[in-house]
């Protein structure tokens, strides 16, 4: 082991759940990223309000890889219940740093490891005055200790403090007060015996700390949403609750000082989805956000709106199913039922975000993507982009307008002799919309339903009005790739293997792709229905493996369909445990590929 | 009378009773939905209402379908079985000076409905929610619903075997502030009751029997137009006088009851025996269960409360409806997503 | 055009919906099934009670062909709305059976047709003194003249009358006496001068009258099947109530009379699937049935029954989407939709009926797989089968006994040391299944989950238990297959192209097969998962079609997903208009790939 | 009294109270749903209750998890989010021998299971179904749920924005006939009136107000303890006394209701001030109306109706559980099929 390695480990914090070591987490990780360093954090939390246990993993790397590190060189097992299988969990020589005061443990378990053990709830004890703040602020000894030990600065850490508990001065002073216990005693009695270290670093020019659903609600504020309705649901429902304040912050008031937007907790996800659907009718840009169990609730309106041309935006911040399944892991395994829900031939565009800065780019483009096919446009994030906190580029301000897309106003109607709510005038299959108040052409009244129609929006059982009909919504769909955000190709050598990959797995895939000695060529999908590009690419490689979140291969199958010609050529690695996804795993599915080809 | 237009045969807007019609029905020859679209063709057209500002909302049904019917100047939703008053809402808050009129059934609301008027009722939104209730589910030939009376057979002589659902006594417990019963037969009544509905700022619900000829019409049922005409009960006698109209009913002091609704409009209560109080919740809820109890249909206003306050008032938005705002409302300065980003970096 | 076509003809009676005009056409239907005739008959009605036009098309063909025949020869437009378009459509030399009273009619839109002129009212006036019966009984006096006219012995007319007012003596002698003012009135001024006849035959040995859904709800009955839980809708409410009628006659009472099953009208589809999930979790054999909204609402719960291990059988009865789409026309639309409903990682083997005989032995054999499996099945019929009365061969007693699958009863506890609801003992990826009661065994009480599980049911969040767990599943899944209904081989000339259907679509493609040169090899999928003979199918053909009613292609899509190294050689050809498939249209389909290939 | 078991420290069964016990708790320290738990394993153990013939149901939410901490040795199903009533009534109808003891909570009733709570209070299914009221959504951090109160503010000081629905009332007003509320924090009345639940032939609800010392317990919450404490008022003083035991509570006449329950069991009801009579369902719907009007929390034995006929009884079922037959009662013989094709023939 080199005597010193600077900048690039990782650290794992084994707590109890909703015991206040978040808030000592996440100072640690502010305090990196002060330091210029671009950490990763994953909070691997469990579906449990305390008790159960928690972990939490910070990493730092030279490049600010973001993606989740399968071991970690740095443990403090600060969870009785959990301290053996966590040290079993390590491999030898990893930093231990253990409560000393924890009653009944073996001393032999630490064999093998680099350990410092610290008297937590001694040093509380002596250090801690208040009885009633210490079981809170215990947690802040650790954050000494390690800084301490691996070299936070006294200046990152009380900037890192003093910007979580914002305003509070008072507070940030005895949360500081409390983490220096932690740092004498680190001083004062432990000896540095292991490699890591941190300093200060570069990597934080024009980078923002953001969760992904801070950034999606974020997205729907500049895109022009004016309407969410909303039921809660892990890992969906911060993206509402940053929403509520985002609107009340940045959402400029009329000049009574009143709302320019409503935000309404529905009963259950049938209500929230149908009510965004009813407002996107009316002519207000709106949305829903939800995880699986909502989406599989909201199948039955979403195929009025598919049918009926009603545009809403839906938000599908993936967990792990099916079922209840677990709620606070993450996976990406809603695809094929997003993409096929509802009875009859339906199809509904998907768009892929894999970061915090497309988070807020793709929400605030659904809405346009919404107005002008005038259909739901799924947005497929997870529980990784959503819940945990992110270094991430800074949001660029939109550079596309807001676009209400083929409008019935009064001037369209004046060109057009011939009107319908669903006649195809320009032949791209998307007709002009009609929005109550927004013409005063009594053509256009008329009553939108999910039965079958004819041109004029008027009932019709005929089979060739209706077969019509079904073609020009399936060229309307197709048709959506024209604006739909196109894929992204990574070059590469040779025509051999090539990778597809979506959303979060880009993080594990770049990093995996950068540590391989030959450079394999990466397409990232951003969209489906699949822009022609990705048959491309697929054609140019004997062979394409897909990486994805999910057991069934998903986005694998949806490309068999889309391009039966290369389907013989669409392998996929499929990785659906929950945790985020590793780059030793993306590494693993390659060298193995190519191997055998 | 208020049901004495301004010119003959027009309106206040000098449009005449025809165009606020709709496409011919395709409900059965007598069917009761269709007398619920006359009275409500004789509301609008009698109010002057603007066509533009309502929208049609109904659900899945024969009663659902009724809104193809009646008032084709305004735009509707016909959209899915249960599920009405979610898209009703939305629709609403996105534009509020659009009233949505909401076509129901008693299958469509109290069976497969339920979760959504129930919290419907409780949040408030503006809307005149009717309930077109025959005790069955025509459209799917003639199964029980909800409201099906246990002591009411079917055709083919089975009863329900589960207690009906008596949707204004449910109304009144989730506070509703406007609950109505009327008969589709009894024009009369029905006009008055939903003109003042369409002059409430909340969610004003009317329960209207609307006897299904093709499937419970027969004698045992409790649904059908023998039985309710037998059973009917008025509470009182309604007067509607529209807010550009004097009133010119004389009646006696104590006799008649005048309810001032949002709009300026007054609905006249005339007493008919016993005097019934409309604006107690309690009394309400006892005196119609005791009467179901007797066997009488009772119906008319049964409660109102003009005091509640409606969800978009409530909700402190703006004035414009929030469909027409574009994007210098609804997009922030690039000053603000920097003020934003601020907050990110440290 | 020969001067006499004998039994090879169809008739089309067009009138208004709800006027009784359906039990007239019933009783020529039942007439010539007394004849000896296998008729087919399509009833293709509105989406309303009273009013709306509806026609009634009634086949004759020396195979007894039942699929819909694109043209007719006969037509009797009683429908004033519809009397011109109804003539337009007819090719020139149509027979045409006229109201003569009818008002305002152009002569000049008869011309090119053979035409009988028949003035039903007057005849309805003198021959009916009952002015209130009169309504109804005018519809016999078309049956009169049809019978006069093309050679329905007066026999049969009786039979067939007495048949369809069963125990009523009166009622059918009054009726019959309606049907013979119009035979006379025909005898005695129509003057034969179309070559169409029928004569007695033989195609009725062994053959039923009866509609699909019956037949689906007799299967519940024999199959052992003892709770439903349904909600109302078209096309699939019949079942339900043939089966509420079946279950009162045939499933024996036990010994106080009391019923040995319960049929329960839930409040809509999200609690009849729930209520069959939870018998089926108590251990009774339970189903419901519904049609594409109610399958879209379904389909969280099923997620759960899925993931928990839960058997249940849903029936859904197709019908034309998206969304309300066409409550009363035929589709096979719901494919993908079924197949991967739910959030997650899911997937529900599905089962294709193509008649009556199958309904009956699928629906059946349905609650085995379910209670084999502890998995959902689907059994995806239609309302062409459901809805339509098909001559088809007489159902025969189920030889599979009711297998309840693997149990978890105090003998295998006795024999496994290690016990888990989960725990796949036997390597098929099938656990045994618990059902209270059932043991004495106080290891199989635990609590049942759709969050994630370890093989004892507990509650885990580790990511190998639940990848384990995912991977089980998705063997059990493939596993179906050895019980699934195996597809049906029908050998053809040549290697070039070949031939898929499944379900309604059979019947089409059997009677297009029959009318060609080549005869075209054809496989009939009968299930999902496919089973191993059907990639073999394809391997052996340069070239698949697919013959499909639905836009998408939707059993096209499941094969390339299933067979990526065949996907290229998958071809598609669809119809969704609404109407039941003709052999024209397969046979147009085949043809036009013929030339290609 | 009843919570004297047989023998010290095992009920007649011959088992001790721990046996009545589940998996570790993982609810918050402090959660009233564990009180609940508790008082669910009491009454079990002092009834001598078979852990086989009870099936634990719930739907999703802290609340829901619970009965994975009592009676591990009776089956349960976690099912999904507010639909608990449909799984249950279809385990109870598939095997009339099992009482399905449902566990809920405000939001998985209230709110997304509005629907199916109303239509399970009409169907009567034989079970007892609590909800572990703490008005808010614990499992998802604190939002409001439907019962929610307009006085009683978040921690961030929102307040909702919709009128609270009193479940207790809704129950009266749709005919359940066995209505009850009580608090986590106060055994000695839900204990006993656990047990009348369990003897109850029907639908019996118990609305319980449990605090969530997380998100819902702090001073200007009306669901915490302190609020319930101070505002708790109690109808009667409740005593169960098992069939098989005696009555050996000495009272005077007039000052104590006897309820005697389908099991032979009886509910004792100890006049405490005012004399409530809890056969009289709307005096009932009255009394906690007027009491949540002054800022009262009622509780104990709301309304008690045990002429009501449940679901199984309505059906004419066999007694014979219908999951425990086989073929020879399920398949019909050859000669059944034989005569039903014949009617298929001509
Ligand atoms: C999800 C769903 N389930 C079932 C149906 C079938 N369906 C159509 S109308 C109807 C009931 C209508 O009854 P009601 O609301 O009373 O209206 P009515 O026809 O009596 O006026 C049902 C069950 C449907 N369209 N959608
Ligand atoms: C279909 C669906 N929507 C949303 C959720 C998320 N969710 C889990 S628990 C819960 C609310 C629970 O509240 P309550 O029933 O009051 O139980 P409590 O936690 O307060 O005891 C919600 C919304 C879910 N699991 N399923
Ligand atoms: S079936 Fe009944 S409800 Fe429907 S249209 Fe006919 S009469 Fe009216
Ligand atoms: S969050 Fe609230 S309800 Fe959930 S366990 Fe904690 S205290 Fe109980
Ligand atoms: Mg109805
Ligand atoms: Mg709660």
């Amino acid at each position: 082991m080199p005597d010193s390695i600077v900048n690039d480990f990782s650290l794992r914090i084994a707590t109890p759940n909703g015991t206040g070591s978040q808030t000592s987490n996440l100072i640690i990780f502010r305090a990196l990223f002060h330091m210029g360093l671009a950490p990763s954090s994953k909070n691997l939390f469990p579906s449990n309000i305390a008790g159960l246990p928690t972990w939490y993993q910070i990493r730092v790397s030279p490049e600010g890889w973001q993606a989740r590190r399968e071991n970690w060189q740095v443990l403090l097992p600060l969870n009785p219940v959990t301290l053996a299988a966590d040290l079993a969990e390590c491999a030898p020589g990893t930093v231990v740093i253990d409560n000393a005061d924890m009653k009944g443990v073996e001393e032999s378990i630490f064999e093998g490891f680099i350990r410092y053990p610290v008297p937590f709830d001694q040093i509380a004890r002596d250090g801690i005055s208040d009885a009633k703040l210490r079981p809170k602020l215990r947690n802040l000894i650790y954050v000494g200790v390690v800084a301490e030990l691996f070299g936070i600065p006294e200046a990152s850490l009380r900037a890192s403090i003093e910007s979580v508990f914002s305003k509070k001065k008072a507070v940030a002073d005895i949360n500081f007060e409390a983490a220096m216990l932690g740092a004498t005693y680190a001083r004062e009695h432990l000896q540095k015996k292991d490699p890591y270290r941190l300093t200060s670093a570069e990597q934080t020019a024009g980078k923002i700390l953001i969760e992904g659903n801070d950034a999606t609600a974020l997205g729907c504020v500049f895109g022009g949403c004016s309407v969410v309705a909303w039921y809660p649901i892990t890992p969906a429902s911060s993206v509402a609750e940053f929403l509520i304040g985002h609107f009340a912050r940045v959402r400029e008031k009329d000049a009574d000082g009143a709302n320019r937007y409503i935000v309404v907790q529905a009963e259950d996800e049938l209500a929230a989805v149908g009510m965004a659907i009813g407002a996107g009718w009316a002519g207000a840009r709106s949305m829903t956000s939800t995880s699986g169990p909502g989406v599989s609730l909201m199948s039955e309106n979403l195929g009025l709106a598919y049918f009926a041309e009603i545009p809403v935006v839906v938000f599908d911040i993936q967990r792990v199913g099916p079922s209840t399944g677990l709620p606070t892991r993450t996976q990406q395994s809603d695809l094929l039922q997003v993409a096929f829900q509802s009875h009859g031939d339906t199809r509904f565009p998907m768009i892929f975000p894999t970061d915090p800065k497309e988070a807020f780019e793709f929400s605030c483009a659904a809405f346009n993507l919404a107005e002008h096919y005038q259909t739901p446009i799924f947005v497929m994030s997870d529980l990784d982009l959503g819940m945990n906190l992110w270094v991430s580029d800074e949001l660029e301000y939109p550079e596309a307008p807001i676009d209400r897309g083929k409008l019935a106003t009064d001037e369209v109607l004046a060109k057009s002799a011939e009107w319908g709510r669903y006649l195809d005038i320009d032949g791209d299959g998307v007709p002009y919309r009609t929005v109550p108040h927004k013409t005063t052409d009594p053509r256009t009244a008329h009553l939108t339903r999910g039965s079958g129609h004819d041109e004029q929006g008027r009932y019709s059982e005929n089979p060739e009005v209706y077969a019509r009909n079904l073609d020009r919504l399936a060229r309307k769909i197709d048709g959506t790739v024209d604006r739909l955000p196109a894929p992204i190709a990574h070059a590469g050598e040779g025509s051999g293997l090539g990778i597809i990959a979506f959303g979060t797995t880009d993080h594990a895939v770049r990093e995996a792709r950068a540590g391989m000695d030959s450079l394999v060529p990466y397409l990232r999908v951003r969209s489906w229905p699949f822009h022609a590009s990705v048959a491309d690419f697929v054609r140019n490689h004997e062979r394409v493996v897909v990486i994805e979140q999910n057991q069934q291969g998903q986005l694998a199958q949806l490309l068999r369909i889309a391009f039966p010609e290369l389907a013989p050529r669409i392998d996929s690695a499929r990785y659906y445990g929950g945790l985020p996804l590793s780059a030793a795993f993306v590494r693993d599915a390659i060298e193995e590929r190519m191997v055998k080809a | 009378m208020s049901d004495t237009p301004i010119a003959p045969n027009t309106n206040r807007l000098g449009l005449t009773k025809s165009e606020y019609g709709g496409m011919p029905s395709t409900m059965c020859k007598g069917c009761g939905h269709d007398r619920i679209s006359e009275a409500v063709i004789q509301a609008a057209y009698d109010l002057g209402l603007d066509a533009r500002n309502l929208i049609k909302m109904s659900g899945i049904g024969c009663s659902s379908k009724t809104p193809a019917y009646f008032i084709g100047k305004a735009f509707g939703l016909n959209s899915t079985h249960g599920r009405m008053p979610s898209f009703a809402t939305g629709a609403h808050v996105a534009n509020r000076d659009l009233v949505p009129l909401g076509v129901s059934g008693d299958g469509d609301t109290a069976s497969i409905g339920m979760g959504q008027f129930v919290h419907l009722l409780r949040r408030n939104a503006r809307m005149v929610y009717i309930v077109e209730n025959n005790g069955v589910y025509g459209l799917t030939k003639g199964q029980f619903s909800a409201t099906a009376d246990r002591s009411s057979p079917s055709k083919r002589g089975a009863h329900p075997t589960e207690e009906a659902i008596d949707l204004c006594g449910l109304a009144l417990e989730l506070g509703a502030g406007f609950v109505a019963r009327s008969f589709s037969g009894d024009k009369k009544q029905l006009v008055p009751l939903l003109k003042s509905a369409l002059s409430y700022d909340g969610l004003a619900f009317i329960d209207v029997i609307s006897p299904c000829v093709t499937f419970n019409n027969h004698e045992a049922s409790t649904k059908s137009y023998t039985y309710q005409k037998e059973h009917d009960v008025h509470f009182h006698d309604p007067t509607y006088v529209a807010s550009f109209e004097h009133i010119d009913v004389e009646y006696e002091e104590g006799e008649t009851r005048d309810v001032r609704l949002h709009d300026g409009s007054h609905l006249l209560l005339r007493k008919i025996d016993r005097d019934y109080d409309p604006t107690d919740r309690h009394a309400a809820s006892r005196v119609i269960d005791e009467s179901r109890s007797k066997g009488e249909v009772l119906t008319g206003m049964i409660f109102i409360d003009i005091a509640k306050t409606s969800l978009v008032s409530s909700m402190q938005m703006t004035k414009t409806p929030l469909a027409m705002l574009e994007e210098p409302e609804l997009r922030p300065s690039r000053s603000a997503l920097e003020k934003v980003m601020a907050g990110f970096r440290f």
